[in-house]
């Protein structure tokens, strides 16, 4: 086996520069890549495109790079739970490009698959559509989207071996495995980092060769953006 | 004039048994509490999760298992988990049996308008693009008339919109309408005590309505 | 849950008719469907296309079927470990289209995610792209193929739940899980069904709401196509 | 002149440290006894495996696992399993840094015919186009003339055509060769014994050839 260790996520990051375009999985703050956000913020890289689904909170996720200034464009499909987020785009500071979930999906896809575009209905005659190719198949619409095109994926899973196999938990695995699939490097950290072996094979949602680098995080805060409960009566 | 417990009610009377649903944000996610004795259903929750459950017990909340909204939730037992690709793709092979969503305005075309108000901070289309251009099925649950008593069932929709000639019903704090497939609003019921007469001043679009369309029944 | 217990292959395949199109999963007789094949077999249903990535030997798997004169068409990357395969090729009784292994994969992927059609650069400059549109991204040449539209897909899996979902083992994951995901209706014969609550969701490798039906299989064989072993010493 | 585990011998050394290598039937597959030792790789195959052992003890035999000459086999430790469009996907996207396969011709302009013969009954292409189309790094495993003595490395190939303008490295019993951007063969290693002139008789398509070839290091 190929081993994909490095020692932790300053490492991961050290040849991500200004102007790079990067992914970053999860959905709101669940399945994101804390500690190689928190090296991002350390490490002060700046200009950068950043393709995630959201852009997190004020003080947490995404948010901590946009209260740092550290990226040029986002591309996402619902953001604005972030004050500052919002400030910057209405500044003019912070370039907004949104697009529609599934489609952000199918476009990682497309990369991981080696497909150079896809065609899906979502976006058709809505102001999505402007500009792009559309087409017509068995009298449905489509629009022609194209595939991603990212420097770096930065991705979280629960569980990883040193080969680079992940194993995603519950629903923090929406976007990590299509992005794992998607960079010209990719960039785990796994809550937990075990020998081969240990995973079985018939378990792991990322096979180790989409994956470059991978490290054991520490400290996961886990933050829950909308914590709904039950009272125990 | 239905409450959106009420809206949420008379959906739920359409969802047969067996079928997989996708529920939105706001009164359609009242709509799970509303699902009659015997129907089976398995609710789909886009971020990647088939067999969503009730809300967790305080202190039993988990992080990596949220719904759509980002609410923490719980799974039934048969449930599956599955990424954001695979999530969207059987949105758009129509798997998912019924679309459950909110709306700003629906157009008598069957077009939706409910992500974007000029001049307002835009938080973006989320799934809704997907699900209104994939979906078989979608009944759209939303109010009638805005604050100001206008009607959001036009000729036209005047916001931004989600997608084209994908709605064809309506669920409202007054009636329960079809879009009909020509173009239209087809008036199927009534609310309790709302008059033929005042929906039809409530319909900018243009509205078909016999004179004993039938009162809905909600238990 | 929705239940998707059958009683068993026979009542599964009940509505599959003369003519109709079926993708039947596995790799050479790995992951095939046993019983399917047999109850299908047993009925004597005719005419059919049936779309897997190979034909069987002449007693085992597709070439039951063969032998009694039942397919049509069929759609294959790879055939001809077959006698009467070839017999009825050569005698016209049989139509055969070859297309390119990931095609045949991607064809199946299209389907089960709702897109139209892919772009693949296999066979681009072959007698694979004749007639079929080509185009150009990024300075390379690739064909666009479209999705399948099979009325049936037989599949066979390790595990099953009375939803429907479904766990594979080893290399007999292989078409299994596209072609569930393809089918207009989806049946899968299972070595263990168990109740739901029984697989841990994160393993489930084909959510319950691809399958129509599922039942336990009986009397698996597996025959093994190539035995290769080293002797113990 | 090489025998057939000589050649992938020869081929073996150009497999690099960290790389992830998908081996054709045949030839192909000798190449994996021949790894050097320091150098850790990754086999696929494309029925749905990364991380492909030896063949079983016998008695252990696994009819769930097999490759995809569809022979039983084991897996090493780190291995994993996946559905065949995730491995075309791959296959596609280029994470395959190696591919090495077996050739009925090759064309100066590197095109590869090996799938079909006119007139013979002909088997499918099964993953060599999405291979040949695919991978950044082909190495072909050849005989350089067939039993009538007639070279197989040519102007332009005779039979159907795999793929084009693709191959850039050909291992045969008699030599090493390139396969220039340009068009041609550029002759890189004689193999032991064998004359640049006897190559040269036996390369039909337009050959590159300095007077002082090296005779290639086997061991």
């Amino acid at each position: 086996m190929i081993n994909k260790v490095v020692k932790g996520a300053v490492e991961a990051i050290e040849d991500i520069k200004d102007g790079d375009t990067l992914m970053l999985g999860g959905f709101g703050l669940c399945g994101i890549p804390e500690n190689l956000i928190a090296a991002l913020v350390k490490k002060g890289v700046k200009q950068l495109t950043c393709i995630s689904n959201n852009a997190g909170i004020d003080d947490f996720g995404i948010g901590l790079m946009l209260r740092k200034h550290q990226v040029k464009k986002m591309i996402a499909s619902y953001v604005g739970e972030n004050a500052e987020f919002e400030r910057q785009l209405l500044s003019g500071e912070l370039e907004v490009e949104l697009i529609p979930q599934g489609t952000l999906a199918t476009r990682c896809m497309a990369a991981g698959y080696g497909m150079p575009a896809i065609f899906t209905p979502a976006g058709v005659g809505t102001e999505v559509a402007e500009g792009k190719e559309s087409r017509n198949f068995n009298g449905k619409e489509y629009l022609m989207e194209y595939a991603f095109d990212a420097d770096f994926a930065l991705i979280k899973a629960w569980k990883g071996d040193t080969a680079g196999n992940l194993i995603f938990r519950a629903t923090s695995r929406n976007f990590n495995p299509i992005m794992a699939m998607a960079g010209k490097i990719t960039i785990a950290e796994v809550e937990e980092l075990v020998e081969v072996g240990e995973l079985d094979p018939d378990h792991v949602h990322t096979p180790g060769v989409y994956v470059h680098r991978v490290f054991e995080g520490v400290n996961y805060e886990k933050r829950i953006e909308q914590r709904t409960v039950i009272k125990k009566s | 004039m239905l409450d959106k417990n009420g809206i949420a009610k008379r959906i739920a009377k359409e969802i047969k048994d067996g079928f997989y649903v996708n529920l939105g944000i706001g009164i359609p996610t009242l709509v799970a509490n509303y699902i009659p004795d015997g129907i089976n259903i398995v609710l789909q929750s886009e971020n990647g999760l088939l067999g969503m459950g009730a809300f967790p017990f305080e202190g039993e909340e988990d992080p990596d298992l949220i719904n759509a909204g980002k609410q923490t939730i719980t799974t039934l037992p048969g449930s599956a988990y599955f990424d954001s690709a695979m999530s969207f793709g059987m949105i758009r092979s129509q798997k998912i049996d019924l679309t459950i969503l909110g709306a700003m305005e629906v157009s008598e075309n069957g077009d939706i308008a409910n992500w974007k108000i000029p001049g307002k901070m835009v938080k973006g289309m989320g799934g809704a693009m997907d699900l209104v251009a994939s979906a078989k099925n979608i009944i759209v649950a939303m109010q009638h008339v805005n604050k100001l008593g206008e009607s959001k069932l036009l000729q036209k929709c005047t916001l931004p919109l989600t997608g084209i000639n994908c709605i064809k019903k309506i669920v409202t704090e007054l009636a329960v309408l079809d879009v009909l497939p020509g173009g239209g609003f087809k008036l199927l019921e009534r609310a309790p005590g709302v008059s033929v007469a005042y929906i039809k001043q409530s319909t900018l679009g243009k509205l078909f309505a016999e004179d004993d369309v039938p009162e809905m029944f909600l238990d």
